[in-house]
Formats: structure tokens, C-alpha cells, sequence
């Protein structure tokens, strides 16, 4: 079975004091699902990470809107959609590569691959100067029965 | 997010407390320049110990901290990185160029007192 | 001076298990205004009031989408606004009586009177069959000269 | 929201840790009847303090609560409830109908092995 039981969606400004703001309220939806303390850190950090690519990359000079949405099945997966309509990204296989990155000094080129690493599944679509969407799932495990 | 530095008998601990992301980062990468200014012939030791919250926003700071330390021929060291911080740190491999201590090391003077107090 | 610095919305489901989310993503999202424990705590008990009142009234028998929006100003002002596309309110002033209420037992009538006494402002519109939104304004006292 | 309960010499105190707003109203309303089915005989305290949030669902849980005991004889009274969802029980009017004490009310019992207990 895998039917949607709950969702919601966020919408925002590309500033840099909206990642905690972002991640945050995710990680209270996501709350829902019972997942541990380390479950619901993945999540916030998948979101970080996926969110300040937006203020960082999409919006690079500009500020524009963000959307977050989430969905969560009754078989304990949350899908986690971080959108922008920035910039967009050339080569999605090259810009998924751990360490590369367009970005400053700040910037380590981890970001996908920390998404990657800390949820199920990742998939980036973009078109340059439209805007991109990632999409990640993680299966939040059931805990003493409590789905 | 909250930054603070003390002197310790093997150098200087500078602490960050809270979450740090990119919003947070410029601040901490501030407060590391500022305080290694104040002790330019110290070594440093970052303790992580009270972040609640990191991604890999962090990997930019500890890297570029490291560089300025070892820089002014002073050593660099990790003390106290939670353990989610730490897969950050892992996935990204400057687990290599970087020491992660679990806590700040004993001197000798220290053990020292620890026998006296007894 | 009263410039608009940030903004975000929500949009959810009207479930209860949503309630928690809507107060602690507004909560996150005020946090930049630096209030204190108590101040957040007013701002999350009139979400909760106002978001509740879409569950159990707006959308009594049905489920519809619940807004809760959020500005922040430079004077320390957040506005929020509640908004739902339910069943409407005939009488809002009988409705914003102590005391007042058509739910059930579960419900003592005090929700917008403590909406009111939390918030500094309050003000109600809506149209049977339309739906209703509440706007609510609170001003956030600048400490230690951090604004 | 978690509940639960434990006999002291005074009573059976009812805890609720957590977030109490209108969803997990109904949770605390069934423990609260479950609790009271268990025990018919005994006065029981509903201990606030380990509410982290409350609105104004919680007053309907406690005047429900008060309306139960006292209907099956007992005595009933509310212990510990935090400041700010006193100001919501404040503002409904209903400290002038139910009892608020800040903690349990001591048994001579307790004072005595106090005393012991020095
Ligand atoms: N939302 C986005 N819009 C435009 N470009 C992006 C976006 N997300 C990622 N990118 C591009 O992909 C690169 C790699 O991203 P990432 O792995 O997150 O590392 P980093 O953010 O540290 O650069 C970025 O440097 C940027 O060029
Ligand atoms: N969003 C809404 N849609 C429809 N009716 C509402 C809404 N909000 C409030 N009401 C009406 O106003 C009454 C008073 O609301 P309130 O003061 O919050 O107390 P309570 O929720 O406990 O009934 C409700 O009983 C209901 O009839």
C-alpha cells in the first residue's frame, strides 16, 4: 500500500534567515511519522541543504520564491519537494558530482551528495533560466507498532 | 547560534552553540578570524560539542579555519563534533586533512591537578 | 517606519494531527524577530486557536485547505493571517463572545477571546459559504538593541 | 503528548508531558476516564507541569475532568500547571470553579518521614 495520508506545502523568500525557518517546519511535519531524533535530523539536513542551494545558486544576485512541499503515505515514506525558479542548472550529472560546485569559498559541493546520503531517493530536474525541482523520499521505519 | 572562546592550558577552545547552516556561517567564519587575531600564537581547538544542528555549510568553516591556523604556524584541531555532524564530515573526507578529537587532550599539568584534587 | 522584511505561507490539510506543525512553523518562522520564550509561546497559542477553529468549525463535516501566512516588519511586527475556505461565521460578534460556541463539548468558547488577549490585535472576516480569515498583529519588543 | 499516572499518599496524580492543543485533547479526556474507572475511590490530581504548550482545548479537559471526580464523590484539583496555560484558565474564568494548588499538598505522612529522613 502506499496512499497519501497528509501534505502541505511552504512558501517563502530566498533569504538566508528562512533555511532554519524551512527545515524546521518540515521536521514538524515530518513529526507525524514517529521518526527518531537522528531520522528527523537527516531530514532537516537533506532540507538545508536542498533550500540554500536556491538562495545560494537559483537566486544567486535576485531573491525570489521558494516552495517547499511535503507529502506523507500511510506506508511511512515523506516526499519533500524543494522548488525555485532561479537559474537552473546545465549538467545535472556534472553538478551532482561530490565537490563540484559554481558557488564561493563558503561552498564545499556537497550538497547533493549529502542529500543523497541521508535520504532514500534524489531526483533534480531543471531547465536553465526556468527553475529546478528536487525531490527526495525517505521511509520513516514504524516503531513499536505505531503505524 | 552562539559562538565563545576560553583559554584552556593547551590553547584556545572556540565553542559554537545552535544550529549552523549557511545563514549562520559567515558569523562562526567571523568569530574563528576575530578570535585567531586576538591569539595569533596559540592553538586552536574548535568544539562542536554544542551544535544542535549542521550542514554542510560547516565543512566551508572548519576547512577555512584550518587553513588560517595552520597558516600562522599554529596547530588545528576538532574537539566534541556530534555524531550527525560528523557523517557530514565523513561523507565529505576531510576526515583526512582534518583532526576530529572526541575532547580536548590532557596535558600534563592537568593530570597534575587531577592527582592533587584527589 | 513599517517595511515589510520577510514573508512566508503555509498551506495544509484541515487534519489536527496538522495543528502542531501550522503553531510550531510560525513559531520558527517569528523566531527571527528574536522574541522571547513568552512571546513565542502568545504567537503559538493564537495559531493554534485560529487553525483550530478551521478544523472543528470551517471544515466541520468535510476536509479543506487551511493558509496561514506570516509577515515580518522592521519594527518588530508579525502579522499573521488564518484563512480557510469554510462554512463562514453569520454573526462574528456574537461569535468573538467569551463563551461562545456552536462545537461540542470539547470546546469552551474561548478561543477568540484568547487570540485577542495574546495577540495585540485581532480582526475577523468572512462570508457564510465563503469562508473566513483572521488576521492577527503582535508587535515583538527589540532587546539588547539587536534591531 | 504522553500521559500517565502515579498513586501518591494523597491521591492518584494524572501527568500529562508535552503539547496539549485540541488533537491531543481527546488522547487526555479517554486516559483521564480510563484512569478514573481505575480508580472510583481516590481524590485525584491532574499535574500540569509538564505541559510544554497548552490552548484553550486544555480547558474543557480539565473542567470535563473535575465534572467526572466530583460526580463520583472524590475530590479533584489541578497541581503545577505552567504560567502561560494559566493565563489561559485565567482568562475562561475557571479558577474561580476549580482548584489550582502549585504542588501536591503535603500529607502528614510526608512531613514525618521527612523528618525521619533528617
Ligand atoms: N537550485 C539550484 N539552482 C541552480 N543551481 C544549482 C541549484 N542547486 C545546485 N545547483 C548547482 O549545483 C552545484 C552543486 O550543488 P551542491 O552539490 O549542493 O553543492 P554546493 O551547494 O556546495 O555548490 C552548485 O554549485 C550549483 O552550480
Ligand atoms: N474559521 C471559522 N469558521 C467558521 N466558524 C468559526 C470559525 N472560527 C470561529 N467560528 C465560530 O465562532 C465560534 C467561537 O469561536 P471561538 O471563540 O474560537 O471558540 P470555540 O472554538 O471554542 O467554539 C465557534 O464556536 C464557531 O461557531
Amino acid at each position: 500500500m502506499h496512499s497519501e495520508i497528509n501534505q502541505m506545502s511552504i512558501k517563502f523568500l530566498s533569504r538566508s534567515s528562512n533555511e532554519a525557518f524551512a527545515r524546521q517546519a518540515v521536521a514538524a511535519f515530518a513529526a507525524q511519522l514517529d521518526p527518531t531524533i537522528e531520522e528527523i535530523n537527516d531530514i532537516k539536513t537533506a532540507v538545508s541543504e536542498a533550500v540554500t542551494n536556491c538562495i545560494v545558486h537559483a537566486y544567486r544576485e535576485t531573491t525570489g520564491y521558494i516552495t517547499v512541499s511535503a507529502k506523507l503515505f500511510d506506508d511511512g515514506e515523506i516526499r519533500i519537494v524543494v522548488r525555485d525558479k532561479g537559474c537552473g542548472i546545465a549538467d545535472i550529472q556534472q553538478a551532482r558530482q561530490p565537490m563540484f560546485t559554481t558557488g564561493d569559498a563558503g561552498r564545499s559541493g556537497m550538497g547533493f551528495t549529502i542529500m543523497e546520503s541521508f535520504m532514500d531517493r534524489l531526483r533534480v530536474r531543471s531547465r536553465e533560466g526556468i527553475g529546478t525541482q528536487v525531490t527526495m523520499t525517505k521511509r520513516i521505519a514504524a516503531r513499536f507498532g505505531t503505524r | 547560534m552562539k559562538c565563545s572562546h576560553k583559554r584552556e592550558r593547551c590553547g584556545i577552545v572556540i565553542r559554537f552553540h545552535g544550529e549552523l547552516g549557511h545563514h549562520e556561517a559567515a558569523q562562526c567564519v567571523e568569530y574563528l578570524e576575530k578570535t585567531m587575531t586576538l591569539y595569533p600564537t596559540e592553538p586552536i581547538f574548535l568544539d562542536l560539542s554544542g551544535l544542535t544542528f549542521m550542514d554542510s555549510s560547516g565543512i566551508a568553516v572548519v576547512l577555512g579555519a584550518q587553513r588560517n591556523v595552520l597558516g600562522a604556524g599554529q596547530s588545528f584541531c576538532v574537539i566534541g563534533t556530534p555524531p550527525t555532524a560528523m557523517r557530514i564530515f565523513q561523507a565529505s573526507g576531510i576526515c583526512r586533512r582534518v583532526t576530529f578529537l572526541p575532547a580536548l587532550p590532557q596535558t600534563e599539568g592537568e593530570e597534575d591537578d587531577l592527582c592533587t584534587a584527589k
